[in-house]
């Protein structure tokens, strides 16, 4: 009984984490650019204010926009908690991980997308349309290479569930995998793609041509803009989440004792700090590619995810 | 006394129609005359299935299994096609194509033909046989050129001179049957008869025989149409009036098989293996090929299925070939069912083709929408001829092509392409002509088409419940022919 | 009263069609009663088949039967196993949802043209698709294969004033006969060696069974039987008939067509592999897996590039046959090597993908159907914004969209993702090189499944969202409601089947335990039946209750907490489009589906045969001030021009090979038979 | 007569029956072709009667005399008359030239001669060498009909090749019985009534007998 309700309480301090965590990393990142690139930054709390102001402005619609339009927001919100809810975050014994494996976890992922797709073709504008066209030829892409990423990981664990994997790695005595190496490598250029990083996408962009994910986004204001900000913000901080948890899940809490879950919220902290600064270091030297780029850019991940799976059988 | 009646029937008919086959009440005689023959079939064959084969006229007839059912086949196609010539002929009476004259002609020949035919399956003398295949071939020649057109009096030029060449090169053959019957049975008429042929088949001379054997083969494969001694077929079929090339492809190639076939037993007995029976897959072979790959390039609506003939014909040669109880059951079915179906396109074919006043395909379209009957008539008389169920061919094929890739499976892929392409062939026409929008050219007449339902009819029950006696019947056939 | 047999309720069934196909000749001169008549007790059979297909499923009772037609020495038997009876549940499934479907949809032909070949051969169709699954032997199976395909050819017909309807059904037809026969050869080849072949018995499936044949021939029988049934399924290269004959035929047609019929040709690959002949060779699966994977992606890709709503369906059917034949294709691999549990996991994945497409495509033809009638048009170029006047069809289509995407928690995600864990198992096999290639096909896999969401978003926006895109105002009107009412039924299947794969796998699972001998129920079942744990709950799980209430629970907050907390701002501002402040928008500057494809026609152009123009209107003028260019792009099947065109190309120069030999000179004809007894006499 | 001199005499007629055989082949005339059939169907009808009187089988009598009657005298004779009648003119034309025909003819010979050589052992009958003789003429009047280009010349080649098969019927077997014989001579009568008929129609449709007007009904394109 007792573990039950202590694996609820993690739950909820869980989707908390989540949910606040989520602009805290973006903020981290912006004002680690801004120290980089030589500019003074507004703080690590500035997207908590642009999310709350964004909360009490009137939302101003297409003409056209249908019930998807102004549906989009909640689910793609919806399915973003969820996931926080499903990865490993700052527990491996949430009660809602069997929910889901990494396949599955991909699929609420692919299930945002797919609404937020169709948002951008909702209003009937080239721009939208051409974001939706372009944000779905990446995800194409990404996809069979997160797979093969996905997998070798998954060979080591020998399972595909994410507790498991992140426990595997935990529990065994630690050694050097060149499998691993290239399926981190492999996942790090997919999560670039996949939460719509530079070199794949700008962020902070609003040229017509080099958005891709902005574009799609368009024509929402007010609330909806709000929830879909916010749902990106945590899009990125699960992404790097299931990252630090697949391959570096040291100071995750387990069962037992309790006392780990207020250590894992702190080693949380400190692995997303580096990551936001990994980020940074990416980011700041490089451009965004062109389009027909990505193809190169998701073939070398998929590359080596092929070769981390290959040096598996082979080495190991 | 049936058979008396059966064969006297037609000849008396005939005698009768030569006289009067220009009235009014001709082509009522004439009906009357097959279906008279038909109900003699009739009793004659329920003679045959309770008391087994037997000889009649001092061992001139024999009847067994499989020769009555192919005269009963005769006899009902033949009463057929003179209820479908009733209308269609008095059409083209009216046409003008054919004159009083000719009427009286078509009458008489065409019982003539009949008799001929049912002389051919039930002698029992290898001679007659022979005689009676040439007058079957002789009555229908000038059938072929009733119409006078040039190209109607060249085509039957062709079967004359083509058929006759090939039927004398089967006396040469029924010679040296007797050359090597003689040494077993002395001189006379008992070394002509089936019965004692059969009886001691073993004891005649191989080499004769195989010799005897090639003649037959290229002489009654003449008459079957066998690639590549066929080329008198399509040109007879799509000139001649259309109940004309029905009774051809319908009956006179059966028969034609028939001669073949028993021949072949004879063969196999004296030399003890089934040399015969690869020279006669080769060609049936051959046929399906050749008949598909020229089918892919008619024009002319009778001038394909008479192709679709030749095709058919070579299955059933193919089989009789392969030999075995299941290819050899599934080849005598196919005579019957290949008939029936056939001789119902051909008037089908032949109504569309007077709708049209063409027998141009491409000019003939839109027949359901037209005159239903015939436009699904000849949409399922196609199906069925294209080997699909649930009609009888495609249970022939079955059984034919399943006795195939069991004892020749090298010649599977061959009959797979031979099917694919008459397939292909026979649908990329007939689709465009049953179905789309409805000419301006094409007239509303009055047109027979039940005939072709009742044998449809036949066909489709055929496929989908084979009765237990027609059953027992292709039985008895096939211990006769093994 | 007790409940008739499952064998019993399908006989039924089948009689009540073949009544009703009789009964339409009969009554053609009423048409709107024929409508009514025709597919109202169409549904009662189908009602019959469904709960006949259940049971037998629950009971896993084999029951036999044999009716005294066909042959005296081969009259026809029936059978009906857990295998047949999931089938004739997929079958009575669509089926009901269809025939409800077309009470609406075809009441629209009514007094436009006479449907009573549609009343005639719809019936016949749904019967042969039936007796197809119940036969139990070789003759009375090829019967109804082919009263399948007749039937299915004259509903492609059915529009046949069109010439490219009509192209579609011969090539429908043809592809679909030379199947067939090659899977009577393969029956040919497995009955010779069954005992009793002389006397007909041999071509019954239990003789079969009880045959001893070599394994060289087994391989035979199995290609031709398997390339028989591929032809049918719509494999990669022997799909080019599906995309033409889709469209061509009237939606509830294509429903049934794409949703069940290509199934029976699946069910002809399982029943022959694992229950007659018996896996007994690896590279069997081998075939199966690759042709799978092919058929997969190419099928997508192709779906992606197409204009055409019900061709891109179509393509989209050969993609999805190739999920299914991936699933199957490993399962035989598994078998092959004696691990049967994964080889049952597979299976189901197969069987569970079979309904899950029965399910969403069908809904997704009856949508295209809607639109169809509502627009009377299929090009998706000349729609857009059909939401807004048919907000149920746009409702239901979406979940279609949806389910197709396996986007959870739809019923096409489970099967998916059953399929990827029997995937991600294939490491336990003991042969090295497949291990290696295995997890290169689960890749392939995931491109399918990202490629397929891509083009069910390009699907579905541009068709309902956006603006209209047609020169005239759009005039559709939402349809009737037993359209709606069909297309209901198969959105609440497609989410329950998602919602409760537990439930449907417990029942399925008696399918892969007669043919492999192991289920997978039991492990899938220790965790509780809230979640799907094949193999074991460490190895992976997934629970679609779970996350379907998460995410409505969240979606439900966010709304109640950010939406009606303050009422005064709920209220919404419409305003023009805003499109980064450009304000001469017109309809014709979305995004189109051509333009949507565009990124993946530049990637995997490779596969496909594109011929790309653009010219300017006014040849005279200069390329710079022209006012308008035609642009024109042509994307053509290249397996047509690979596979057909030589075989074509190659029957006609035969056919004028063969031509030479009907010369015309009496003289040669005499020659040829002079030649022929001369070669005869030399070699005799 | 003895046997000896009996077969003496037949293997003489077989001799020329051959030589009239080769002399269709190399004629370029029509009516010289007449003359060669008649003679041909009169050694016919002589070497039947001869093996009917040794053999003691007289039901080769009648086999002689319709012999005699037939391809002696009517079938010439309506030839003849047609050739007249229709006008048609003398000379033969042929597709092959004739020294090929006639080197093709010595080929068809030996062929023969190979091919019956194990019948040839078979027989006891004093007329088996005969037998090649008679598959040859069947040979030969093929070739001609394969040769030449006028539907009555063919006509003449067909009743040749006949001639072949009688004398292959009387000599190898001492005759068929005579229902066979009478049916097949009554046959030949219908034939040449129906080829008379075909000459009229032919010439009534096309002007002319010869068969390059017959050759429309072709599939080439």
């Amino acid at each position: 009984m007792t573990t039950t309700l202590y694996s609820i309480i993690v739950e909820f301090v869980q989707i908390a984490v989540v949910l606040l965590a989520g602009p805290a990393l973006a903020g981290w990142v912006r004002m680690l650019k801004c120290r980089m690139q030589g500019r003074t930054s507004a703080g690590v709390l500035q997207p908590y204010r642009d999310i709350m102001k964004l909360f009490v402005k009137d939302v101003v619609l297409a003409e056209n926009a249908s019930w998807i339009f102004r549906f989009t927001p909640y689910l793609v919100f919806g399915a973003t908690v969820m996931a926080g809810a499903i990865i490993p975050v700052i527990s491996t014994v949430l009660p809602s991980a069997p929910a889901a494996d990494i396949i599955a976890l991909v699929a609420i992922f692919a299930m945002a997308r797919f609404f937020t797709a169709l948002a951008g073709m909702d209003a009937g504008t080239a721009f939208g349309g051409m974001g939706s066209s372009r944000e779905m030829t990446v995800a194409t892409l990404a996809e069979p290479a997160m797979l093969m990423s996905v997998f070798t990981v998954s060979l080591v664990s020998g399972s595909t569930s994410l507790s498991q994997m992140a426990q595997v790695v935990t529990t065994n005595p630690l050694m050097l995998r060149p499998s691993l190496a290239f399926a981190l490598l492999a996942f790090i250029l997919i999560a670039v793609a996949e939460t719509g990083r530079i070199p794949v996408d700008n962020p902070a962009t609003h040229l017509e041509l080099t958005m891709l994910h902005e574009a799609m986004t368009l024509e929402y204001s007010g609330r909806h803009l709000a929830l879909i900000e916010w749902a990106k913000m945590i899009k990125l901080f699960l992404y790097a989440a299931l990252g630090v948890a697949l391959f570096f899940p040291w100071g995750i809490a387990g069962a037992t004792p309790l006392w780990m879950l207020p250590a894992a919220v702190f080693y949380l902290a400190v692995k997303m700090a580096i990551v936001g600064a990994v980020i940074v270091l990416i980011e700041t030297p490089l451009a965004k590619m062109r389009i027909f780029r990505v193809t190169e850019f998701l073939g070398m991940a998929f590359l080596f995810a092929t070769i981390g799976m290959l040096s598996y059988f082979m080495l190991e | 006394m049936t058979l008396l009646i059966l064969l006297g029937v037609s000849l008396v008919a005939a005698f009768i129609l030569a006289f009067v086959g220009d009235r009014k009440y001709a082509p009522e005689v004439n009906i009357l005359g097959s279906a008279t023959a038909f109900v003699a079939s009739l009793f004659l064959a329920a003679e045959v299935y309770n008391n087994g084969a037997f000889t009649a006229g001092g061992e001139f007839f024999f009847v067994d299994a499989f020769n009555v059912y192919l005269a009963v086949l005769t006899t009902f196609i033949s009463t057929t096609t003179a209820v479908f010539s009733r209308r269609y002929m008095r059409h083209e009476r009216e046409l003008g194509r054919v004159g009083k004259n000719a009427m009286r002609f078509y009458h008489a020949m065409f019982q003539l033909f009949i008799f001929a035919m049912l002389l051919a399956l039930l002698t029992n003398n290898v001679g007659v046989l022979w005689i009676a295949m040439e007058l079957a071939t002789l009555s229908t020649v000038l059938l072929v050129s009733l119409y006078r057109t040039p190209s109607a009096v060249e085509a039957a030029w062709k079967y004359f001179i083509l058929c006759g060449v090939g039927i004398a090169l089967a006396l040469f053959g029924t010679v040296l049957l007797y050359f090597a019957a003689e040494r077993v049975f002395g001189s006379g008429t008992a070394g002509l008869l089936w019965t004692n042929l059969a009886a001691s088949s073993g004891k005649l001379e191989p080499t004769v025989l195989s010799l005897a054997f090639i003649f037959f083969m290229v002489g009654y494969g003449t008459k079957v149409g066998l690639v590549p001694l066929h080329n008198w077929l399509p040109d007879a079929h799509s000139e001649g009036p259309t109940p004309i090339s029905a009774v051809l492809s319908g009956l006179l190639l059966n028969v034609a098989l028939y001669a073949l076939v028993r021949c072949k037993t004879l063969v196999d007995g004296a030399t003890h293996g089934n040399k015969a029976g690869y020279i006669m897959m080769f060609f049936g072979m051959l046929s399906i090929l050749v008949a598909a790959f020229s089918l892919l390039r008619q024009k002319d609506v009778k001038r394909m299925f008479a192709y679709s003939s030749i095709e058919h014909m070579g299955i059933a040669t193919f089989a009789f070939g392969l030999g075995g109880p299941v290819a050899t059951f599934g080849a005598l079915l196919h005579m019957l069912v290949h008939s029936l179906t056939k001789s119902s396109i051909f008037f089908t074919a032949g109504n569309a083709s007077q709708m049209h006043h063409t027998q141009e395909m491409s000019r003939i379209q839109g027949l359901a929408r037209g005159n239903p009957p015939v436009g699904w008539g000849l949409m399922l008389g196609v199906i069925a001829i294209a080997g699909m169920p649930p009609f009888g061919v495609f249970t022939s094929e079955f059984l034919i092509l399943t006795a195939t890739i069991k004892n020749a499976p090298y010649a599977a892929p061959l009959f797979l392409l031979g099917l694919a392409v008459t397939f292909a062939a026979l649908f990329r026409r007939v689709i465009p002509m049953v179905f789309g929008n409805l000419p301006a050219h094409q007239r509303k007449i009055k047109v027979s088409q039940s005939v072709v339902i009742v044998h449809m009819a036949i066909v489709f029950i055929l496929g989908l419940y084979l009765p237990e006696f027609l059953s027992q019947w292709f039985h008895k056939a096939v211990e006769i022919l093994r | 009263m007790t409940m008739p047999s499952p064998m019993a309720l399908a006989v039924y069934s089948v009689v009540i069609l073949l009544i009703m196909a009789i009964s339409a000749l009969v009554f053609k001169s009423r048409q709107g009663f024929l409508v009514n008549a025709v597919f109202a007790f169409s549904s009662l059979a189908c009602v019959m088949a469904l709960t006949a297909g259940f049971q037998a499923v629950s009971n896993g009772a084999v029951e036999t039967l044999i009716l005294p037609i066909g042959l005296p020495d081969l009259p026809f038997y029936l059978r009906i196993d857990a295998l047949s009876g999931f089938f004739i549940a997929i079958i009575g499934l669509l089926g009901l949802f269809v025939s409800i479907y077309s009470l609406g949809y075809v009441r629209g032909f009514v007094g436009q043209r006479s449907i009573t070949s549609l009343a005639v051969f719809y019936p016949l169709f749904m019967a042969g698709m039936i007796l197809v699954v119940i036969s139990d032997d070789a003759y009375f199976f090829m019967i109804a294969w082919e009263l399948m395909a007749v039937s299915s050819f004259f509903l492609v017909c059915f529009e046949d004033e069109s010439g490219a309807n009509r192209r579609a059904a011969f090539i429908y037809l043809l592809i679909a006969h030379i199947g067939a026969v090659m899977i009577l050869l393969s029956f040919g080849l497995m009955a010779g060696f069954a005992s009793g072949f002389e006397n007909f018995k041999g071509y019954t499936f239990s003789a079969m069974r009880g045959a001893h044949i070599s394994p060289g021939w087994a391989s035979a029988a199995f290609l031709l039987a398997f390339f028989g049934f591929a032809a049918k399924a719509g494999v990669v290269p022997l799909h080019v008939w599906l995309p033409e004959a889709h469209p061509a035929a009237p939606s509830n047609v294509s429903a049934l067509m794409s949703g069940v019929m290509l199934k029976t040709a699946l069910y002809g690959i399982i029943r022959l592999t694992f229950d007659i002949l018996t896996v007994s060779q690896w590279w069997w699966g081998g075939i199966v897996l690759v042709l799978g994977l092919i058929s997969a992606v190419t099928g997508i890709l192709y779906a992606i590039m197409q204009v055409d709503l019900k061709r891109a369906l179509a393509y989209s059917s050969v993609e999805n046959v190739g999920i299914i034949l991936i699933s199957i294709g490993l399962s035989m691999i598994f078998t092959a090597h004696k691990m049967h549990e994964l080889a049952s996991l597979a299976l189901i994945a197969g069987l569970y993908h079979s309904l899950n497409h029965a399910m969403f495509k069908g809904l997704l033809f009856m949508g295209a159907g809607a639109i169809l009638h509502a627009t009377h048009e299929r090009n998706m170029e000349r729609m857009g914004g059909l939401i807004h006047k048919l907000p149920w069809t746009a409702t239901l289509f979406l979940i279609g969209c949806l389910s197709i995407s396996a986007m959870p928690p739809f019923n096409g995600f489970v099967s998916e993702w059953l399929t990827f864990q029997a995937f991600l198992l294939s490491p336990a096999l003991p042969n090295p090189i497949l291990k290696l290639l295995f997890p290169l096909g689960a890749a392939l896999l995931a491109l399918t499944a990202a490629l397929s969401a891509r083009c069910f978003v390009k699907v579905y926006s541009v068709t309902f969202l956006g603006r209209w895109r047609g020169e005239h105002p759009c005039a559709a009107r939402e349809v009737n409601w037993p359209m709606k009412a069909g297309m209901c039924l198969c959105a609440a299947s497609c989410l329950l089947l998602g919602v409760f794969p537990t439930a449907v796998i417990g029942w399925a699972d008696m399918a892969p335990l007669i043919l492999i001998g192991a289920k997978i129920s039991v492990s899938a079942k220790t965790f509780g039946w809230l979640w799907l744990t094949p193999v074991s709950s460490v190895r992976a799980s997934y629970s679609a209750p779970v996350i379907f209430i998460g995410i409505t629970a969240v979606v439900a907050a966010a709304y109640a907490v950010f939406h009606s907390r303050r009422s005064s701002k709920t209220a919404l501002t419409r305003a023009p489009v805003w499109g980064c402040g450009f304000e001469k928008l017109t309809n014709r500057m979305q995004y189109n589906s051509t333009s949507f494809a565009m990124p993946l026609r530049r990637i995997f152009g490779f596969l496909m045969m594109i011929k790309e123009s653009v010219t300017p209107q006014d040849a005279n003028a200069h390329g710079a001030f022209q006012r308008k260019f035609v642009y024109r792009l042509m994307i053509n099947d290249r397996v047509w021009y690979l596979l057909y065109k030589p075989f074509s190309k190659a029957a006609f120069w035969c056919a004028r090979k063969a031509g030479f030999m009907q010369h015309g000179r009496i003289q040669i004809y005499l020659l040829y038979s002079f030649i022929t007894l001369i070669v005869l006499l030399v070699f005799a | 007569m003895t046997t000896n001199l009996a077969a003496q005499i037949n293997g003489v007629l077989a001799a020329l029956i051959l030589l009239t055989a080769f002399g269709l082949l190399a004629q370029r005339r029509i009516y010289g072709m007449l003359h060669l059939f008649a003679l041909q169907g009169l050694f016919l009808s002589v070497s039947t009667a001869i093996v009917g009187y040794t053999a003691g089988l007289h039901h080769l009598y009648v086999s002689a005399v319709l012999t005699l009657i037939l391809k002696v005298f009517v079938l010439p004779y309506i030839l003849y008359a047609l050739v007249h009648k229709l006008h048609i003119r003398k000379e033969v034309e042929d597709l092959v030239n004739i020294p090929t025909t006639m080197l093709i003819g010595i080929a068809l010979v030996i062929f023969s001669y190979h091919l019956t050589a194990p019948v040839r052992e078979l027989s006891t009958l004093i007329t088996k060498s005969t037998l090649a003789v008679a598959l040859s003429t069947v040979m030969l009047g093929f070739l001609v009909m394969i040769t030449r280009k006028k539907a009555v010349t063919q006509i003449i080649g067909f009743l040749a090749l006949e001639n072949g098969l009688f004398f292959a019927a009387t000599s190898a077997t001492y005759g068929m019985p005579l229902v066979v014989e009478l049916g097949v001579a009554l046959d030949i009568l219908i034939a040449a009534f129906i080829f008379g008929l075909f000459f009229f129609q032919i010439r009534t449709t096309f002007d002319s007998l010869d068969l390059k007007e017959m050759e429309k009904l072709k599939e080439e394109d």
